[in-house]
């Protein structure tokens, strides 16, 4: 399933329709991470590291388990640790991996102002592009994950790629073959999500009633989906949002706004200039000279 | 218009100082929205290469904003008092229609500013203000990320709202001093003839002459 | 390990305790979580924090560090009271029904025979009862009030579930709950298996606690059979093979033991190893340690090894005692040492009492360090701010620091926890000058040898005399080495049934220790390794992962030893006619002329089952032990005694002021036992551990593993927090009888404090992992804090539980 | 002066209509094609390993640079799991997985070393020099301190003043030719990493 450049299905700040004739066995891809295998060991940031040549600063420890602490431009996955006690006063740790959940609308792609810096391929993977990032952030803006972030060494915006590069030939991304429990998988979105559906039956005959799948319709499903214990409450997985949209405010900006303004520029000049072609200059007569330098002299008297 | 700059009883418009802000404010605004306009829709991109590409425009514009804002700010002050509304200016506006279609000799007779362009001038002002503190937030290199990603977001479109209409109003300005012979040579030299002072400013007009009978 | 890592797959439970495979073994631990998900198999830890392996289980238990056996003693009382036991397996398959001697005795915590002087046992009542005929007696009713079975009743009868709430901490009805699932693996079709590591081991009791969680398998019938086991986790690459190859101080390769001064003759020295049957046709299968000895000094002697000078049997240095590591570094600290070569290792680092180790160190008149990293310990002369405040100028050591490949720089085999011997490949050249430990060892011997032979020097025979058949003698390489240790014939081996035939020629490798013998035909570096490389070539290369019964026996994956045998004593997974107890999990069984399956079985491979040979055919009584016999330095039953470090300072199974409070037999020398700790200074109680972003002391060299935990912390709960006034991401100083550290506090709701016979203790957890070299940000090293005391058996250290006080820093 | 500045507005205000122009006649920076990064191992040399950390023994893929081919030097630059292994089956824990660091971490030693007593620094010195000296102070502690006989007479050809502390995780081959010099050596203070 070879990716290349006529198999993009979205592409930033592009007005006409990308190259989409092409339908055929390409499928939908998806990541699963079941948080219920999780146990935080942090291979898959190493993996995420050790594949796309990342290496974040040597940081500190600031009294938990995280680290590095935030996503960065250069870590594009984290753990995030939290620790819950049920209503049965048995504690859980709820562990998840935090990172690009490749929306099937992006809100980036959608906030995205640079031409090409942001694609969707054919397999739903969402992918930045660099070289076309003009580093104005507006994709932060436009996630409703809180996702990419912009490098301080060259202030371009960096993310998780889903590993496109080993996608397109056909392997599991890094993080996915790495995972020691088999808490990440990776294969069709349907398969992820029937998988997800029988480890769910499985969560409710072993105490979890709430156990359920996470991808959000708010945008239009995710390609990383999460298997939660709580599925009811996400938020206890280190503030994983309920029901992530993009944001409307960021609709709007980048929404409708943008035509309607353009036009609205577009009339007012128009109309402008048609309005000089109709009326003429307002040029000042001779006769207009006199009346002032009549004017004049009777002030002046 | 040329032989009237060089009368010997031609009316002094614009301070020097204040066409030199003038201009700067031009040649600011000429960068910031075209560098803005160039982020705000994929069909205007291409005016991002004026800055010298799409991420030149983004290093460059706030920086570019906040000279448009420093020159601004002692030019806004400059304009302020001849800014104030007057009653006249209600009729002014009322009779747009007029304006339009160049029937000036209907209008009242008003100041040195007419009612449109103190409305340009108040528009001014909120936008520059909005567009000044949103871009701080939305400044990415420094500032965004000390903000929480609500804020930063109702920045943006806060930032987009004002930049639209402060153009849109450069728009409105732009398309009036071209068609209001005689403008441009008064921000250039700075004078204009006593016919056209008459004409479109007359009581500033007058003010000016009383002034001049002093000499 | 006596199943393997994908056998997990097909326990029903799985205990995980003194151990935290989730963290420490990820890869491994899958099998948990495939066992989990696909046989509904259920989970427990138990553990004094909550470790990411509680995060995944279905029950946690959390327990006072140091008090497992307590834990274990009240599991098999509620098996032995609730007689959740597996009958058939523990009457046949145990020493349940022998008699033990009547001068056997236990009294507050002292088994009979105690010497207080010399803190050591005299173990000679500590055995069963003889017949006329030299066996074993034995009652099979089990009515005998002293056959193990009634005595095993009585011992821990005494361990009820309010005592175990009372030692451990442990809540009764999480206890109970536990005992419930552990027992319900009693069952022939149930297994539960034991994943347990340095938790266990690192104790003043560890090998005790180790042989109660093997006993409790034992009750269940959980030993031998799929799914089931004792299962040692193995923190080290090749810590297995290391110690199969016998790189101890008391240790020849394959377990073979060195003689002890006392035994001056060969004779003298066989006869007690090669044990003769104690029941009726059995195995007892070190008959047979003739044959590997002659065949290892044969390897190692070659032609010099003679029948008339018993094989070279005064080449081999004679034990006074055992010279273990903290052995050495005390005889260090007194002076008695002026060499010392570290191969990959980093004793500094990883021995107890770091103050004590560098002042040792200090007396030494050379260290050679052989590394691929720098480490501490070839820098233990070097000032490191507060890490390592030593002042070189008073320093005499001459140091040697000599660069060395890593593992992807050779050829070579690695052993895992499933005993699996796998080879694996070189990928580059090392960098700069780095040479491989073959090579300097080689080079080192070749250097000596060459001395010897110019100038002589004191008994310079067995030096002189090294069998070092190797093509290109400065650089033996890996397969000629691997060879060697597989063993090949050295003249025609006959079958002995028919002694006309030859069933290995003269030069060709050998199949296996079947066909090893004691009239120096054979030689065999490592008899538990023989076959490893037969004539079909290098097995430990085998590459075949296909899995036919789908229960993960890849029989043609690599080598397992001993003879490819996945499951150890996978005869005791059917019953006494040979049948498994559990069908869907057959490993072998008898099919009337032979036993087969999908295992090597670990029995005689024609015994007919109506024999009544047992299957733990290592042992002369052909059973498992509950009762150790000698086998044990510090009793013959595991019983708790508190860590040398008690927060309590008594034993609360006897009370205040009476019984004995620590293990008897315990390895403390008496400077040591000077620099313990109390809980009125030090209240409380500490654990050192590994965290799964780094391995030991390794990793911190490691960029991507110092950006995943950059910087030393310690762990503490909640509760402590506030009472010292810290809060998350705070430096204290966390201090012990012998130094102090400062880390930044993780405060957690893993940590809880527990209440132990009515008072509240705190639980610090100590990750291990920096130190003063790597490109992490550098710390101090753990072991500042740690104590000097060893286990009875094995003198490994007790890390896992001693004393500090946590402050704000 | 006025035909001047009238010409300056119209390049101020035309500035705009000339980028248009430009942009138009092709001098907009190309977009760039959107393809994924280029896969980095496509015929890098695969030598299969066994990741020396714990004892769960995960096979791993090594890949190296070059084919194999005599000029090419090999370097290892990307690892990951085997996923024909039956314990791992691809799977890397994350030490195992940021092994690549380990090989090329800075604290890689490079050449022999000697500390003088008393100094405070190291001095790079060759294998020969090395070889030599460490022979020969063994040889001196050897001829020193070793017991052939005991007090009582037991013979027990022993040497206990210097100690061996073999590795954790370097080979079988490696351990077994240690242990057959070491004992060769008559040495007793022998021990590995199995308990620590």
């Amino acid at each position: 399933m070879a990716l290349q450049s006529l198999d993009i299905r979205r592409r930033s700040a592009t007005t006409t329709p990308a190259p989409m004739v092409r339908d055929g066995a390409t499928p939908d891809v998806a990541k699963l991470i079941d948080t219920t295998k999780c146990i935080g060991c942090k291979a898959c940031q190493a993996a995420c590291m050790e594949w796309n040549d990342l290496r974040d600063d040597i940081g500190k420890n600031t009294g938990v388990y995280d680290n590095p602490l935030d996503l960065s431009g250069q870590s594009w996955t984290v753990m995030r640790f939290a620790e819950y006690e049920n209503e049965k006063g048995d504690l859980e740790w709820l562990i998840r991996k935090d990172g690009c959940m490749h929306c099937e609308d992006p809100g980036c792609l959608k906030a995205c102002p640079a031409p090409g810096a942001i694609v969707q391929y054919a397999n739903g993977i969402v992918d930045f592009h660099e070289e076309n990032c003009i580093g104005c952030g507006y994709c932060i803006a436009g996630c409703p994950f809180n996702v990419p972030r912009i490098s301080k060494k060259d202030q371009k915006a960096y993310k998780c790629t889903l590993c496109s590069d080993r996608v397109a030939v056909g392997l599991e991304p890094a993080c996915v073959k790495t995972c020691p429990t088999g808490a990440i998988t990776f294969g069709t979105k349907e398969r992820m999500q029937s998988d997800a559906a029988e480890r769910v039956e499985q969560l409710k005959t072993r105490g979890f009633a709430n156990a359920g799948l996470y991808d959000p319709a708010g945008v239009g499903g995710t390609h990383v989906m999460y298997v939660l214990h709580h599925a009811d409450r996400p938020g206890l997985y280190s503030g994983l949002p309920a029901d992530p949209k993009v944001s409307p405010l960021v609709r709007v900006w980048k929404g409708a706004t943008k035509p309607l303004a353009l036009g609205a520029l577009v009339l007012a000049a128009v109309f402008g200039f048609v309005n000089y072609v109709r009326t003429g200059p307002k040029e000042v007569e001779p006769e207009d000279e006199l009346a002032a330098q009549r004017e004049k002299e009777q002030i002046h008297g | 218009m040329a032989d009237k700059s060089h009368g010997p009883d031609l009316i002094l418009r614009h301070e020097p100082r204040d066409r030199v802000l003038h201009w700067l404010i031009v040649i600011a605004f000429v960068g910031a929205a075209a560098s803005g306009m160039a982020l705000f829709h994929p069909a205007l991109y291409w005016l991002s290469n004026l800055l010298g590409g799409g991420r030149w425009s983004v290093i460059l514009h706030p920086f570019v904003g906040i000279a448009m804002m420093l020159f601004w700010v002692p030019f806004a002050r400059m304009a302020w008092s001849e800014n104030r509304l007057q009653p006249y200016d209600r009729r002014w506006l009322s009779q747009i229609g007029d304006v339009v279609a160049n029937r000036d000799d209907r209008l009242p007779d008003i100041g040195k500013y007419n009612a449109g362009q103190k409305l340009l001038y108040y528009v001014m002002v909120a936008c520059m203000i909005v567009l000044l503190l949103s871009g701080i937030v939305i400044w990415r290199r420094y500032f965004a990320a000390s903000f929480p990603i609500g804020v930063v977001r109702l920045a943006g479109v806060a930032h987009a709202v004002a930049a639209f209409v402060l153009v849109l109003g450069i728009v409105v300005h732009v398309s009036a001093a071209v068609w209001v012979k005689g403008s441009i040579s008064s921000m250039m030299g700075g004078k204009v003839t006593p016919g056209w002072a008459w004409k479109h400013h007359r009581l500033w007009f007058r003010e000016r002459i009383r002034s001049q009978g002093t000499r | 390990m006596t199943n393997h890592w994908v056998d997990i797959k097909n326990a029903d439970l799985v205990l995980i305790m003194g151990g935290n495979a989730a963290e420490c073994h990820p890869c491994g631990y899958k099998w948990v979580e495939e066992a989990k998900a696909h046989r509904k198999a259920k989970l427990i830890v138990v553990d004094p924090r909550f470790t990411r392996s509680a995060a995944m289980a279905d029950l946690y238990v959390p327990i006072r560090a140091g008090t497992d056996i307590a834990f274990l003693g009240g599991v098999m009382n509620y098996l032995l009271a609730n007689d959740a036991i597996h009958h058939d397996y523990v009457a046949n398959y145990t020493d349940f029904s022998f008699i033990v001697r009547e001068d056997f005795a236990f009294n507050e915590g002292l088994y009979s025979g105690y010497d207080p002087a010399k803190h050591k046992y005299d173990k000679s009542s500590w055995d069963y009862e003889r017949g006329e005929d030299g066996f074993v007696k034995a009652d099979p009713t089990l009515q005998h009030p002293r056959c193990v079975y009634n005595l095993l009743k009585q011992h821990y009868s005494r361990y009820t579930p309010e005592l175990v709430e009372k030692i451990c901490g442990s809540p009764k009805d999480k206890f109970l709950e536990a005992c419930k699932l552990i027992a319900a693996t009693s069952s022939p079709t149930s297994a539960m298996t034991i994943m347990y590591a340095l938790g266990w081991t690192q104790h003043s009791i560890g090998s005790q606690i180790i042989r109660a969680g093997a006993m409790l398998q034992l009750l269940l019938g959980n030993i031998g059979v799929a799914g089931g086991g004792m299962n040692a986790l193995r923190g080290h690459s090749n810590i297995q093979g290391l110690t199969d190859l016998g790189l101890m101080s008391n240790l020849l390769t394959g377990y073979l033991t060195l003689p002890n001064q006392a035994e001056q003759d060969y004779a003298t020295y066989l006869t007690p190893r090669a044990q003769k049957p104690l029941r009726p046709n059995q195995m007892s299968y070190w008959q047979n340690y003739g044959r590997f000895y002659v065949s290892l000094m044969k390897a190692w002697w070659g032609n010099a090894a003679t029948a008339e000078n018993s094989w070279c049997y005064d080449y081999l240095p004679k034990l006074d005692k055992t010279y273990d590591m903290l052995q050495v570094y005390e005889l260090m600290g007194s002076g008695k040492m002026n060499g010392y070569i570290c191969q990959g290792f980093n004793p500094i680092a990883s021995s107890p009492h770091k103050a004590k180790m560098t002042a040792s160190f200090s007396k030494l008149k050379f260290l050679v360090v052989m590394d691929p990293l720098a480490t501490e310990t070839a820098e233990f002369w070097n000032h490191y701010d507060e890490y390592n405040e030593v002042d070189p100028s008073t320093i005499e050591t001459e140091v040697f620091r000599l660069p060395t490949s890593c593992f992807a720089e050779e050829d070579g085999a690695l052993v895992s926890s499933g005993r699996w011997l796998q080879w694996h490949w070189k990928g580059a050249e090392p960098p700069g000058e780095a040479k491989t430990d073959i090579e300097i060892m080689a080079a080192l011997y070749m250097r000596l040898r060459d001395l010897y032979k110019a100038e002589g020097g004191a008994f310079p025979d067995p030096i002189v005399n090294l069998a070092w058949p190797y093509a290109r003698p400065g650089h033996p390489t890996a397969e000629e080495l691997a060879k060697e240790y597989s063993g090949k014939a050295l003249a025609d081996v006959m079958d002995p049934k028919d002694p006309t035939k030859v069933i290995r020629k003269a030069g060709e490798q050998l199949a296996g220790f079947a066909e090893l013998r004691d009239d120096g035909s054979t030689s065999c570096g490592c008899w538990i390794y023989s076959g490893a490389w037969s004539e079909a070539g290098n097995l430990m290369a085998r590459r075949d992962n296909s899995d036919p019964s789908g229960i993960g026996q890849t029989r043609n994956w690599a080598w397992a030893w001993p003879a490819n045998r996945r499951v150890l004593y996978n005869r005791a997974s059917c019953d006494v006619n040979g049948k498994p107890f559990n069908p869907a999990l057959k490993l072998i069984s008898w099919n009337g002329k032979t036993w087969g399956g999908v295992d090597v079985p670990d029995f005689k491979a024609d015994e007919d089952p109506a024999g009544g040979m047992g299957p733990f055919i290592m042992t002369p009584e052909g059973v498992a032990r509950f009762f150790a016999r000698g086998g044990m330095s510090d009793g013959p039953f595991p019983e708790h005694y508190e860590p040398f470090e008690t927060p309590l300072g008594y034993n609360p199974l006897w009370g205040k002021g009476k019984g004995q409070v620590q293990n008897p037999a315990a390895r403390i020398f008496d400077d040591d036992r000077k620099a313990l700790g109390q809980a009125d200074a030090f209240p409380h109680v500490a654990t050192t551990y590994r965290l799964t972003e780094h391995f030991h002391f390794w990793t911190k060299h490691v960029r991507i593993a110092a950006i995943l935990q950059p910087q030393q912390f310690v762990e503490i709960g909640e509760a402590l927090a506030k009472e010292i006034g810290v809060k998350a991401g705070d430096n204290v100083k966390v201090s012990s009888k012998r130094g102090q550290i400062k880390a930044v506090a993780v405060v957690t709701k893993r940590i809880k404090p527990l209440t132990i016979d009515g008072r509240t203790v705190h639980t610090v957890g100590v990750p291990i992992h920096w130190g003063f070299k790597g490109v992490a940000r550098a710390g101090y090293l753990a072991n500042t804090l740690t104590p000097f005391v060893g286990d009875a058996n094995t003198q490994t250290p007790e890390f896992k539980a001693f004393l500090v006080k946590v402050e704000r820093a | 002066m006025v035909e001047v500045t009238r010409r300056e507005f119209l390049k101020v205000t035309g500035m705009t209509l000339a980028g248009s122009s430009v942009a138009m006649l092709g001098f907009a920076p190309e977009t760039a094609i959107a393809e994924v990064r280029q896969f980095k191992l496509a015929r890098a040399t695969e030598t299969r390993n066994t990741c020396p950390y714990c004892s769960v023994a995960c096979g791993i893929l090594m890949y190296g640079l070059g084919d194999g081919a005599k000029n090419a030097k090999s370097s290892i630059f990307h690892i990951e799991g085997d996923p024909d292994h039956p314990v791992n089956r691809g799977t890397l824990c994350p030490k195992g997985a940021s092994l690549i660091d380990f090989i090329h971490s800075e604290g890689r030693l490079l050449y022999p070393e000697y500390r003088a007593p008393r100094s405070d620094k190291w001095q790079r010195i060759s294998w020969e020099e090395a070889y030599d000296k460490i022979a020969r102070l063994l040889k001196k502690d050897r001829d020193a301190n070793f017991v052939a006989k005991t007090a009582d007479g037991l013979t027990v050809n022993r040497w206990l003043t210097t100690g061996v502390l073999a590795a954790s995780a370097s080979s079988n081959e490696a351990g077994y030719i240690t242990h057959k010099v070491v004992r060769s050596l008559g040495i007793l203070a022998f021990d590995n990493q199995a308990r620590v």
